[in-house]
């Protein structure tokens, strides 16, 4: 089998999008970890929906732990020059009024119109909406990271979403284990593919038709 | 000379709390932003009926999610588990963990509970609209979803929307880093969350904080909470709290 | 001429009903001198619609009047233990939200029902409504502290208000320059007359039917 | 390495504002609270046709209300007067002292000049509602007044509510005491008022301050209005400020 992209590599192909001066929250999982590849020389300035902006990286000891400095998914994060702290009602009017820039969600479905789908599905009685759908209205840019397939190989980017959406027509772009794509008004461009991964391969496992990048090229690591 | 607010413990800050009471619980999910003390004395208690408004149905705590070194700790998940609970209006109502089912799931799935799920920032914007004396507003956060069913909508400034009602309470139990004697609050970090916002949407509001102070010692431009929203204040340092 | 209550007493008899631990905001003129004749034994906390709650008296001098210690009448105050500041959004969800216990309000004219006309008048092309629409319709006691007529002899306590309404049904209490009376279902109640003045020649320049209180007696001073 | 917010000149913060432009001026109405110095460059500059969302349509200033010792100062009456303003959505329209009319009521009688007059609570809770991607709320202030003619009405929870919808700006102008330099802003007593409001609900919002500090300066627990929020910060020490 094709060596598919670590976690850690679809975050950091996400990390690339944030410009310098964004204001970013991350979801939990994938998305967290992009975190730790900002791209040298630009400030990101992250924002978690319990309440703070402006955090440090993750502490590297648990001494360094503090149990008041958190994020939404439970990680801990460092103080840092400008930090603030804010309660959830001004929180979420940051994220619905569009002042965070660009959120990392992960997902279980992504259509090529750019729905999502990421907080419940059919069989599971009860799903958690949290934040996510709040950001997934408010935020000017989505992003998606997510293995491009489930693990029993049901395809995840459909022409339609079959579970119930988080927010019709929000994703902007989508990083997965083998390609970049971004979602455009003509449909699902494909940018980028992982090393050694070919259009038609990436094609197989996708169910809307892409359309070519006129730039397509092999993902730089 | 002013409203005496402290009260010496927990059990009796909660006393009059009746069966069928609408409760806010504060805290968005960490240990160290939930009133555990509150939570446990109503557990204690055995009040029941009670309709809970809360981020969450109780989802991080014994899974130590949120916690220094993974440590469980007490969310609404007690009062669920204890069937103290009719209904539960929250963002997170099931475990955060698919193979760990909830107290909340499991009551659900044998219809023994009901459930409001919204989005978590439609929820806190009921809330303060509770207590912000206003009747609803309009919300883009949902339209096109399954949220958005059996409520109105309209378009404004061409944007659909969905209408969405206040929310308020009988009681909220929130947590805090100080008060002062007049009942002002400040927090730490994140745990001003939820814990901030309650308090002005409920009748009564009974905080938990590491430590109690004389008016005038904190910040007056530090203050997050005036001293007008809260009732009732208990002193539970962290460490005890529980 | 009989002696009016001066503008200091009806404010000093209005304070009377600030109860033990009231919250209480004060309108410009009458209304603002209350501050000044809280009962002992009480605490109130004032609040202003510009952001403070819980200050402390005005200055004794200009230098001890500093630029950010200041009412939304223009009238400085001095800083008092426990005082704390907010913006106007949280300022108006206190008031909206029935958080101020207690207002005191000027007036133009009020009606028996306890309709009050305080912002503008016909005449006058153009009116302030200002914070006092919201503390009208917000608080659950409001005050009106006034002259009982105008300085032209005009009733101001009608059956009907003539003037664009403040707020309907909102009056609980009126103090005047020669008597106390409190707004019912039933209508005006009188319950205390300015000393030397009868009923009757207070039922002389109020246009609705008084109802006379049980307990009716003379204002103690 | 982050934005720049940081001008030197006022003057150049306000560069790029067009005729026509929506401005939201911050502050409640004293000489504190105003952003006296970027006022006074927008009438130097003498754009034209703007729309001003502020608490009064210029009320105060010349009268020296609100001011120690009665110091006369400057706010919106001096673009009213220079004819720059076509209409003015504020709360308090006229002169606080009748037999001296400010320039917004001459201009009115001459039908020279727009208003929208709304409650003050209204006004506040329509640009927060802006700056937090609302589109409108209930509130029952004004209900069986004339502000609420035209107006869609509805009963909630057995009360009459009014429904007004959110206002958003090209441009806020604020003043506040101190920033850092990532525009994280605190303020000083009543400064609060609109200031804390306003940039949330502009494209670009511009303050004027007492002093410009280091990120990390200001106590974490204490900032106001976080930095991302502001766009330019000019450093204008009060007694500067004109």
């Amino acid at each position: 089998m094709k060596e598919r992209l670590s976690r850690e590599v679809i975050a950091l192909r996400a990390a690339r999008e944030f410009f310098d001066g964004a204001v970013v929250n991350l979801g939990g999982g994938i998305p967290a970890l992009a975190a730790n590849f900002v791209p040298e020389g630009r400030t990101v300035i992250f924002h978690t929906e319990n309440g703070a902006l402006g955090f440090g990286p993750v502490p590297r000891s648990e001494s360094e732990t503090k149990p008041h400095l958190m994020g939404a998914s439970g990680i801990p994060f460092m103080p840092q020059p400008g930090m603030c702290f804010f309660h959830h009602a001004d929180s979420f009017a940051m994220i619905r009024g569009g002042h965070i820039d660009i959120t990392v969600l992960g997902a279980l479905q992504v259509s090529e119109k750019g729905d999502l789908a990421n907080w419940t599905f059919p069989k599971r009685m009860v799903g958690n909406i949290g934040g996510g759908m709040d950001l997934a209205f408010g935020c000017p840019q989505v992003i998606v990271t997510m293995e491009h397939i489930t693990p029993s190989g049901e395809l995840k980017i459909l022409k339609e979403c079959t579970y119930p959406l988080t927010a019709p027509r929000c994703v902007s772009k989508i990083v997965t284990d083998i390609a970049f794509l971004i979602v455009t008004e003509e449909g699902l461009v494909l940018k980028e593919v992982a090393p050694g991964w070919t259009v038609d391969e990436v094609q197989a496992v996708t169910e809307p038709k892409l359309i070519i990048g006129d730039d397509l090229k092999e993902m730089e690591l | 000379m002013g409203i005496n607010k402290i009260y010496k413990t927990v059990e009796e800050a909660i006393a009059d709390i009746p069966d069928g009471a609408t409760i806010m619980i504060g805290g968005f999910g960490h240990a160290i932003d939930r009133p555990q003390t509150l939570i446990k004395a109503l557990a204690n208690k055995g009040v029941k009926n009670l309709t809970i408004i809360s981020n969450s149905a109780g989802v991080a705590g014994k899974l130590g999610i949120g916690s220094v070194g993974g440590k469980p700790f007490i969310d609404e998940e007690l009062l669920v588990e204890n069937g103290q609970v009719k209904k539960v209006i929250c963002s997170v109502p099931a475990s955060l963990v698919m193979s760990k089912p909830n107290a909340f799931e499991k009551l659900y799935r044998e219809g023994k509970i009901e459930l409001e799920c919204i989005p978590q920032g439609t929820l806190v914007e009921r809330i303060r609209a509770g207590g912000a004396g206003l009747g609803g507003f309009y919300t883009p956060t949902g339209v096109g979803t399954l949220i958005e069913e059996g409520k109105e909508k309209r378009i404004i400034e061409g944007r659909e929307m969905i209408l969405e009602f206040a929310l308020k309470a009988d009681y909220a139990l929130i947590r805090a880093y100080k008060a002062d004697t007049m009942g002002n609050l400040i927090y730490q970090g994140i745990m001003r969350s939820f814990n901030a916002i309650m308090p002005q949407a409920a009748k009564v509001a009974i905080v938990e904080v590491d430590e109690i102070v004389e008016a005038g010692e904190l910040d007056p431009e530090g203050i997050v909470t005036p001293g007008i929203f809260i009732d009732r204040i208990v002193k539970i340092p962290r460490e005890e709290s529980k």
